[in-house]
């Protein structure tokens, strides 16, 4: 049984090769600098950094813009398992779904009055 | 007789002068016959050939040579023949730094502040009369020359210099770099 | 959208259009600087960045302190200096004759602009009379320039709001100009064309059939530039509204040229006080009253337009020119003619006093002003009768944009500064001089 | 206009050159005179606000180009007879305000007061915003101190630069270059 998995597993392995041997090459090929110069360590602010960027509190705003994207994101992924199964489920899988959307199709007329949309 | 360029299939310098004899970077790095012959290259000229093919210009525009600078990324230049139409803007993912205006005192520090952050290998092109040698501009303000704060690979001449007399000097980086000639901070200390 | 008649009618204010916001949004007690209002500035929730000297999108090495409430611009000033060359210091060390290469360094992109303030103020203290020919070409040239200004502008500011590939359709067109000025003065840019007296060199015959067909082809890439900005949703989306500047404020901030006339005040150069042959011309002067960045975006597409008709009427004057004489000759100003040295002895002894000490301008100041794509171009010279300018300032219109970005830049993200500053196209050569 | 350049606060005298007229104004009422401008005679934009140095002018006397029954000295060009000495003006610095007005006729005047080293000047920013700059830069290259102005600091060249570099007195810097002909 295992064995109609196999070319799926090399697959995944190559798949997985690229991206390590992307990080392999550029950490075992990159020149190391010959001097740790002070500038180097400092964050790059347009070439007038002066030191290590000081601690900065981030606005709530950009948190509220994250969750919303996680939610309206992940819904997404509810909807692998209904399209690969469509056939299966038929018209109570669509049925289903449908309702799934509404309501968060609700909840986005919601946000979109409440203004958290704009900035 | 030492090998040519050519057989590396860098037709840089014959674009300009087909007729021209073996440049003097390649009587300085002369290679053996044997491993020309199998086509064999030591990791270090393949990680070589991998940078000279996509060396990205880090976007230090200053004055009217920027504005030259811009148009070899124009249609009719077109740098991105040698693969480095992507200027970058943050020194963190650049190559190469090319100087291109009129450097004031004021610059001076954020332009060193610059070089520094850049990654390894780096290369510096001053473009242009003023970048290389402050220009006709010799007063309290501009300071004569880059290569007073960073070490200079090509100088490129002109006023401002014309898009080819740019990518001639950039051609030259990548045929230095190929033939093995370490970039500036090697051979010269770094400028203080 | 209105186009104001080729002629000024009679009007007390030329303010079109109703103003764009009541009162005045001039920052208070520096005009030049944005506070972060005090209700905010105590939380730690600002965030002071530096669109610093080396930023993509400042346009060369201006520099931007912005604080930042999340994404909201609350906080805004200025540093320039980054490119202060000194021009006014050295050319009191140069005799007139090398003076003339300076100015073009000044607004590296608007070159021509500066070479003819420059050129004008030194005939209008030597009172020198410059031949027709040279009129008119130097209006067809600065109508070039204006034609390359705004193409820069337009391809890197659609560049710096995404539109990607007007970049290259600009600069497709601006290389058809470069040619035109190098087939006309050998080099493509700074190509100090123009003397005092006249112009440098005869205009060579090919240029006339070139130029031509450079202006039959311009309205036609004009349109392709329309075609694929003006009804770009985001475009409009990242322009209309942003940035706004009442005529008001634009006068009290000294704005001038496009950034004026999208503001909805009808003012000209060109043509309230007519320069080389500005009033034989036909042109429109485009006015839009909203005074946000969409407005001087078209402000300058139509500037283009207007540019190409003027430089179509140029050539067909300037064909009908030929043999005429293109230089002034005045010996004492002026060199002789190579060949006349041979002969004459008078001309010799002309031509070794100019080259050695330089031609002399007699005592006093004037100040010059010119309609360069940015703005008002002015040259303030004051001479002591000597070979060398005693004093030489140049009014800068860029130099004069940046200090109504904290007016333009109020309560707009982060993304718009980058849409407003691109907006004011003001280059760093012109500001920091 | 109604009023007239006579009855400007602080006027001294009025000059035509060249097609333009330049106003004397006295240097404490210079805000005052400036206020006229712009309510009175209508002139809604300064253009330009320029310091000039005066230090050492016409001390090497300006000969024209006629040459002398002593014939010439080719090598020092400027050992002619005295043909003119420039006019000597009052004071060391003049500050000239271009100013605009945008009306039918176009109009343009020079506002000029005279100032020593270090005396003050009244800042003219509250008349027009524009001037906020122009005199960080005219105090930043020429020294002149604005009484008045909300940010008077170094805008061109660095903060702790020394001295001001556009007057007389202040050496060219750059590098000795061997061939050039300064003398």
């Amino acid at each position: 049984m295992l064995g109609d998995w196999l070319p799926f597993l090399i697959y995944g392995l190559m798949a997985l090769a690229i991206p390590a041997s992307l990080l392999f090459m550029s950490f075992a090929l990159a020149q190391r600098p010959a001097r740790r110069t002070r500038a180097r360590a400092l964050p790059f602010e347009s070439g007038v950094s002066r030191g290590p960027m000081k601690e900065q509190r981030f606005t709530v705003s950009f948190y509220l813009t994250a969750m919303l994207f996680i939610v309206f994101d992940i819904e997404i992924v509810f909807l692998y398992p209904l399209a690969v199964q469509l056939h299966a489920l038929g018209w109570f899988g669509f049925a289903e779904f449908g309702v799934f959307i509404l309501i968060l199709l609700v909840a986005y007329v919601y946000i979109w009055r409440k203004g958290a949309l704009d900035w | 007789m030492a090998a040519r360029l050519r057989d590396y299939g860098l037709q840089s310098e014959r674009l300009l002068w087909p007729t021209k004899g073996p440049s003097r970077f390649e009587e300085e790095m002369g290679v053996d016959e044997l491993e020309r012959a199998l086509g064999l290259t030591t990791l270090e000229k393949a990680v070589r050939w991998a940078q000279t093919k996509s060396m990205w210009p880090d976007t230090f525009g200053l004055a009217c040579c920027a504005i030259e600078m811009m148009s070899i990324v124009s249609a009719r230049y077109d740098i991105a023949r040698f693969g480095m139409e992507a200027f970058r803007s943050s020194p963190r993912q650049a190559d190469l730094l090319i100087v291109s205006g009129r450097v004031a005192h004021k610059m001076a520090a954020p332009l060193r502040q610059i070089y520094d952050q850049m990654v390894e290998p780096k290369w510096v092109i001053a473009m242009g009369a003023c970048a290389s040698s402050g220009g006709m501009f010799n007063n309290y303000t501009i300071l004569q020359g880059v290569d007073r704060i960073v070490p200079v690979d090509i100088y490129v001449p002109f006023c401002p210099p014309r898009p080819e007399a740019l990518m001639e000097g950039i051609l030259r980086i990548h045929e230095a770099h190929l033939a093995g000639i370490p970039p500036a901070y090697e051979r010269r200390s770094v400028a203080t | 959208m209105t186009i104001s008649p080729e002629r000024p009618r009679a009007r007390r204010w030329p303010i079109v259009g109703e103003p764009v916001y009541e009162g005045s949004r001039i920052p208070h007690p520096i005009p030049t600087v944005l506070a972060v209002p005090d209700d905010v500035s105590d939380s730690e929730d600002i965030f002071r960045i530096n669109f610093g000297p080396n930023h993509p999108s400042t346009h060369g090495v201006l520099r931007l302190i912005v604080d930042l409430d999340g994404e909201e611009v609350v906080g805004l000033s200025a540093v320039i200096g980054y490119l202060h060359t000194g021009f006014e210091k050295t050319m009191e060390t140069k005799t007139y004759w090398k003076c003339v290469t300076y100015p073009e360094r000044i607004d590296y992109v608007a070159y021509q602009a500066n070479e003819l303030v420059f050129v004008l103020a030194v005939e209008k203290l030597l009172a020198l009379e410059v031949p027709e020919k040279a009129t008119w070409m130097r209006m067809l040239l600065c109508e070039l320039n204006r034609i390359h200004s705004h193409l820069v502008y337009l391809g890197t500011s659609a560049l710096e709001l995404g539109a990607i590939s007007m970049f290259w359709y600009c600069f497709r067109e601006r290389e058809q100009i470069l040619d035109l000025f190098e087939l006309v003065a050998g080099q493509r840019m700074h190509t100090r064309y123009f003397q005092v007296g006249g112009l440098a060199e005869d205009i060579p015959e090919g240029f006339y059939p070139e130029c031509r067909k450079f202006v039959e082809w311009m309205p036609q890439a004009l349109d392709d530039y329309l075609a694929i900005l003006d009804r770009n949703q985001i475009w409009l989306e990242r322009t209309k509204g942003v940035g706004l500047l009442s005529a008001r404020d634009a006068i009290a901030l000294g704005q001038t040229g496009p950034n004026l006339r999208a503001s909805g005040v009808d003012w000209d150069l060109r043509r309230e006080q007519p320069y080389l042959a500005y009033e034989q011309v036909d042109f429109r002067v485009p006015v839009y009253p909203d005074g946000d960045v969409y407005a001087r975006y078209r402000v300058r597409m139509d500037e283009m337009a207007e540019s190409t008709r003027i430089a179509r009427q140029c050539l067909d004057r300037l064909e009908r020119m030929e043999g005429r004489p293109w230089i002034a000759d005045d010996r004492k100003v002026v060199l002789p003619p190579r060949e006349e040295l041979h002969t004459s002895m008078e001309s010799l002894i002309h031509h070794f006093k100019i080259v050695t000490e330089g031609f002399r301008v007699p005592e006093g100041e004037v100040y010059v002003a010119v309609e360069s794509p940015r703005g008002e171009s002015g040259c303030y010279l004051v001479s002591d009768g000597g070979p060398k300018p005693w004093r030489v300032h140049f009014r800068a219109p860029s130099f004069v944009a940046l200090e109504a970005t904290p007016t333009c830049a109020q309560n707009c993200l982060v993304a718009d500064l980058i849409a407003v500053v691109g907006s004011l196209d003001a280059v760093m050569g012109d500001t920091d001089r | 206009m109604s009023a007239s350049w006579e009855d400007a606060p602080g006027f001294v005298s009025i000059r035509e050159a060249h097609g333009e007229t330049t106003v004397t104004i006295e240097t404490e009422r210079i805000r005052d005179a400036c206020l006229f401008a712009r309510d009175e005679l209508g002139f809604e934009m300064c253009v330009d606000l320029v310091a000039t140095d005066y230090l050492g002018w016409g001390a090497q006397g300006v000969s024209g180009y006629i040459g002398t029954a002593g014939g010439r000295d080719l090598h020092s060009p400027m050992t002619q007879g005295l043909q003119t000495l420039p006019e000597a003006k009052p004071k060391r610095f003049s500050i000239s305000y271009h100013l605009l007005a945008l009306r039918q006729e176009a109009l343009r005047v020079r506002l000029q007061c005279w100032a020593d080293d270090g005396e003050p000047v009244p800042s003219v920013v509250s008349v027009w915003p524009t001037c906020d700059w122009h005199e960080r830069e005219q105090y930043d290259l020429m020294g002149i101190a604005f009484e008045g102005h909300p940010n008077l600091s170094r805008i061109l060249l660095e903060d702790d630069w020394a001295g001001h570099p556009l007057r007389k007195d202040y050496p060219i810097g750059g590098e000795p270059v061997r061939f050039s002909d300064a003398e």
